[in-house]
């Protein structure tokens, strides 16, 4: 466990717990994308450079993004502030607490976690290409679908009605 | 002689890594390769500031600045004094963290770009394996700290703005990027550095650059509309409007801050021109094969510098389009082109070299161009506009 | 074509950019400190005070009526009427003003002043220099800094001091003529009644 | 300690804490970014397990991740659409106001 690993896994938890407790939604936001670049940070220092860019690019540029968008769009400006967790929110936070429970119980008794750090595997951009086009091409053409399907779907679903009847 | 001049920069940094202890020697390395490109680039920004005041005004028949120092050369160290000494402003009801957070995370972001531009030869800060990936990945950042200056500002012109910019960064980030995967394709590479010792070589004078293809120079100049709309400059700056909603959204900031939305602003565009460089100009390498003598950051700069010529040049001519216009662009024109280049790029790599493939590659991009900017000028949304009242 | 416009621009631009280092007359901004434009002669910026002859405070024509102060839109004029009369530019013995100040920060150039003085008193400038770094002091002028000699009215505003000059040169020889005959019927009265009168002598054109 | 079990655990923890965040918030937006979280951390489980197995040239674990990045921004996409149009139906995105299916 190293230094780095430390430091980034300490801004992780800080931020993705601040998303989780801040009142104010859009910072709820921001400290999420703190979080998710944390991630992205400790999937570089796992060697995998392909997949923590592409965290940030899509997380940090797009779904940040959207949140917020959704979040000035669904915007109610009220006078007095609703509260910000749920009416059964003591129950939420048990449940969480238990599985983090139960999954560090199982991860800290677990045998194949304790082996070491094997050496740096050799991965560039091309092998995952070369994988995408060959090895796992049905997944990708059926992700492609389900993205083509997910724009149209959240195009027609978030599209105004109103202005149909017209 | 040739060789030691190419390379003096990278001569330099390891001749005086020669004088620390080896423990200290990575970090020290990263140090002076990083100082150079935060010192440089900001020197530069203060350049183009007084060559755009100056081309723009020549550009309408103006003198530009002329008053501070010969020629007004001095005008940058003069608006750098009058930002660093104005108040720093804070509306009351601004969210003091998010709204002093905001410059700096643009500015930080726009810096990090430059860490895999191959300025020159062998001068390049990371030569990462999914370089161009990173550059779109930081590029991405921006768009996070404009919505931040823009919402913690508590103006309703500062909202728009950013609302604005960042649908307008959006819808232009997918163009940049499918307009760039051309030449990634061609490379067969994410890193920079492949990518331009892919263009390096030369056919007789002329060099290998992916520009002068057909697809590469669609891909270019689909870039570089993705680009200039990518970096807010006019005609795409619709969330820095004047007319409309004043200066976007920075509009609550003074002094200090201002200056680092500005600097923001304009490495982000040195930024996204070098990368087009990177992608189809060759990056440092010149343009004839007996030029190669100058060395390769000289080439790199004059193409930088050519590259912000020619937008201080589109900034002096075309007014401003539109938020539909803007928009009907980027998603009727720039994207279909966009994809049919990436066709066209491999059909290119897969046909006999020769006349044959230039003309079918040529007319595969050109022939939809034409027409589907036909059929966009037949569409109401680009014809000339008439006025009731003003004839 | 596709961006066929956009060329024809960016064309048009250029040459603008080459043409304005070869053709000076393609610049059209005036150099201000060092280069200015010739004023017009309609060019008006704030009112001053006229006077007659080489002392400014006895040829003031000004005779403190008050008509402009009360005719002031942004009501910027500020005039004390003296206590003594003085002879005026026709030698009629009329009051002055004691104070008559203008606080030219306040005043809207509006010439409405100028319209109602029946003595031609007050005209408008045409100096435009008048930035200072002291906001109240250096702004609100004084019976002193707002005199200027009619020599000075007439090389700003030829015509319309021409003109006035010519009214008063009228004024001033009906006030010779109608004091010539009233002396002259003085004199034929005296004559009448005191045969052995002298001839009167004839005075003499002022200017 | 050993290094995966630090990952496995920092996972756990992320997942704990967007459930946490799902079960208790009261914007309908921010549980959906619990969701988003859940999903990151089974991604940085899919990552560590594919950096410390036995081999790591296969990509496997590398490829899940892609793959689960693009599905938890398509059900960003989705998700969030729905709030829309719900907010749009109810003028609410308060999922303890939400909660007639009549509206």
């Amino acid at each position: 466990m190293t230094v780095t690993f430390l430091i980034l896994a300490v801004i992780t938890v800080a931020g993705t717990a601040a998303a989780m407790g801040l009142r104010n939604a859009v910072h709820c936001v921001l400290a999420l994308t703190v979080g998710f670049a944390g991630v992205a940070a400790i999937y570089l220092q796992l060697d995998a450079q392909f997949v923590g860019l592409t965290q940030i690019m899509v997380y940090v540029g797009a779904v940040a993004i959207l949140a917020v968008f959704a979040i000035m769009m669904t915007h109610t400006p009220l006078p007095a502030k609703p509260p910000t967790y749920s009416s059964f929110w003591l129950l939420g936070s048990v449940v969480a607490a238990a599985v983090f429970a139960v999954l560090a119980w199982a991860i800290c008794s677990s045998a194949a976690s304790t082996q070491g750090l094997p050496p740096e595997p050799e991965v560039s951009v091309q092998q995952i290409g070369d994988a995408l086009m060959h090895q796992f091409v049905l997944p990708l053409e059926i992700m492609g679908l389900l993205l083509t399907a997910a724009l149209i779907g959240a195009v027609v679903i978030a599209m105004d009605r109103r202005e149909e009847t017209k | 002689m040739t060789q030691a001049l190419d390379q003096i920069f990278v001569l330099t940094k390891q001749w005086l890594l020669g004088f620390v202890p080896a423990s200290a020697q990575p970090i020290c390395s990263a140090i002076l390769s990083v100082v150079p490109v935060l010192i440089g680039f900001p020197l530069l920004f203060a350049i183009t500031t007084w060559l755009e005041r100056k081309g723009l005004g020549r550009l309408q028949n103006r003198y530009g600045p002329n008053r501070t120092g010969p020629y007004g050369l001095f005008q940058p160290i003069a608006d750098a004094i009058k930002s660093l000494t104005k108040e720093d402003i804070v509306p009351l009801t601004a969210d003091h963290t998010v709204h002093f957070l905001a410059p700096v995370l643009l500015a930080a972001a726009s810096f990090l770009g430059y860490a895999v531009l191959p300025i020159g030869r062998n001068m390049v800060l990371v030569n990462m394996n999914a370089g161009v990936l990173y550059f779109f990945a930081v590029g991405s950042v921006v768009e996070l700290a404009v919505f931040m200056a823009g919402w913690s500002s508590r103006s309703k012109y500062s909202l728009l703005g950013a609302m604005r910019a960042i649908a307008q960064m959006i819808s232009y980030e997918v163009p940049l990027v499918l307009a760039s995967i051309v030449a990634i394709m061609q490379a067969g590479s994410l890193s920079t550095v492949a990518i331009v010792d892919k263009q390096a070589g030369y056919t007789g004078i002329w060099p290998h650059w992916f520009v002068f293809t057909p697809w590469g120079v669609v891909g270019f100049a689909l870039f570089m509309i993705a680009a200039t709309a990518e970096s807010n400059r006019s005609p795409f700056d619709l969330p820095e409007g004047e007319s409309e909603i004043i200066a976007g959204y920075y509009i609550e900031y003074s002094g200090f801050k201002f200056a680092l939305f500005f600097l923001g602003e304009y490495l982000g565009m040195f930024a996204t021109s070098g990368m087009a460089i990177t992608l189809f100009l060759g990056g440092w390498s010149a343009p004839f094969s007996f030029l190669t003598w100058i060395p390769s950051y000289v080439w790199f700069f004059a193409k930088l510098l050519a590259l912000i010529a020619g937008f201080i040049w589109i900034r002096g001519t075309l007014p401003r389009l539109r938020m539909d216009q803007l928009m009907s662009l980027a998603w009727e024109f720039i994207l279909p082109m966009a994809l049919l280049n990436m066709l066209d790029a491999g059909i290119w790599h897969f046909m006999p070299a020769g006349v044959l493939r230039w003309l079918v590659c040529t007319a595969i991009v050109a022939v939809p161009c034409v027409l589907l900017g036909q059929g966009l000028k037949r569409n109401k949304k680009f014809q000339v506009r008439t006025y009731q009242f003003a004839k | 074509m596709v961006g066929e416009g956009i060329l024809k621009g960016l064309v048009e631009t250029a040459r603008n950019f080459f043409g304005s280092y070869v053709g000076k007359d393609r610049l059209t901004t005036v150099q201000y400190p060092e280069e200015r434009l010739p004023q017009i002669e309609a060019a008006r910026s704030f009112p001053f005070l006229v006077y007659d002859g080489p002392d400014w405070d006895k040829g003031m024509r000004c005779v403190a009526c008050q008509i402009c102060e009360k005719e002031c839109p942004p009501k910027c004029i500020l005039i004390k009427k003296s206590a003594d009369k003085k002879p005026d530019a026709v030698g009629k013995p009329q009051f002055y003003p004691a104070v008559f100040n203008i606080d030219i920060s306040v005043c809207m150039s509006c010439q409405i002043c100028v319209e109602v003085c029946p003595f031609d008193a007050i005209k408008m400038d045409v100096d435009y220099d008048l930035s200072t770094d002291d906001r109240f002091g250096d702004l609100l002028l004084d019976k002193e800094r707002l005199a200027k000699s009619n020599e000075y009215y007439n090389a700003i505003h030829p015509t319309e001091a021409a003109a006035v000059d010519a009214h008063f040169a009228e004024e001033r020889a009906k006030a010779e003529a109608k004091a010539k005959a009233a002396t002259e019927a003085k004199a034929a009265a005296e004559a009448k009644v005191a045969p052995a009168a002298q001839e009167q002598p004839v005075g003499g054109e002022t200017q | 300690m050993s290094s995966l079990q630090s990952y496995l655990l920092l996972s756990a923890l992320l997942f704990s804490i967007g459930l946490a965040g799902a079960l208790t918030r009261r914007n309908a937006i921010l549980v959906l970014i619990g969701i988003e979280l859940m999903l990151n951390s089974a991604n940085l489980n899919f990552i560590a397990f594919w950096r410390y197995g036995p081999a790591p040239a296969k990509l496997t674990g590398i490829m899940f991740a892609i793959f689960s990045i693009s599905v938890a921004a398509a059900e960003a996409a989705v998700g969030l659409a729905i709030i829309l149009a719900a907010y749009r139906h109810s003028k609410t995105t308060d999922l303890d106001q939400m909660n007639s299916l009549k509206g």
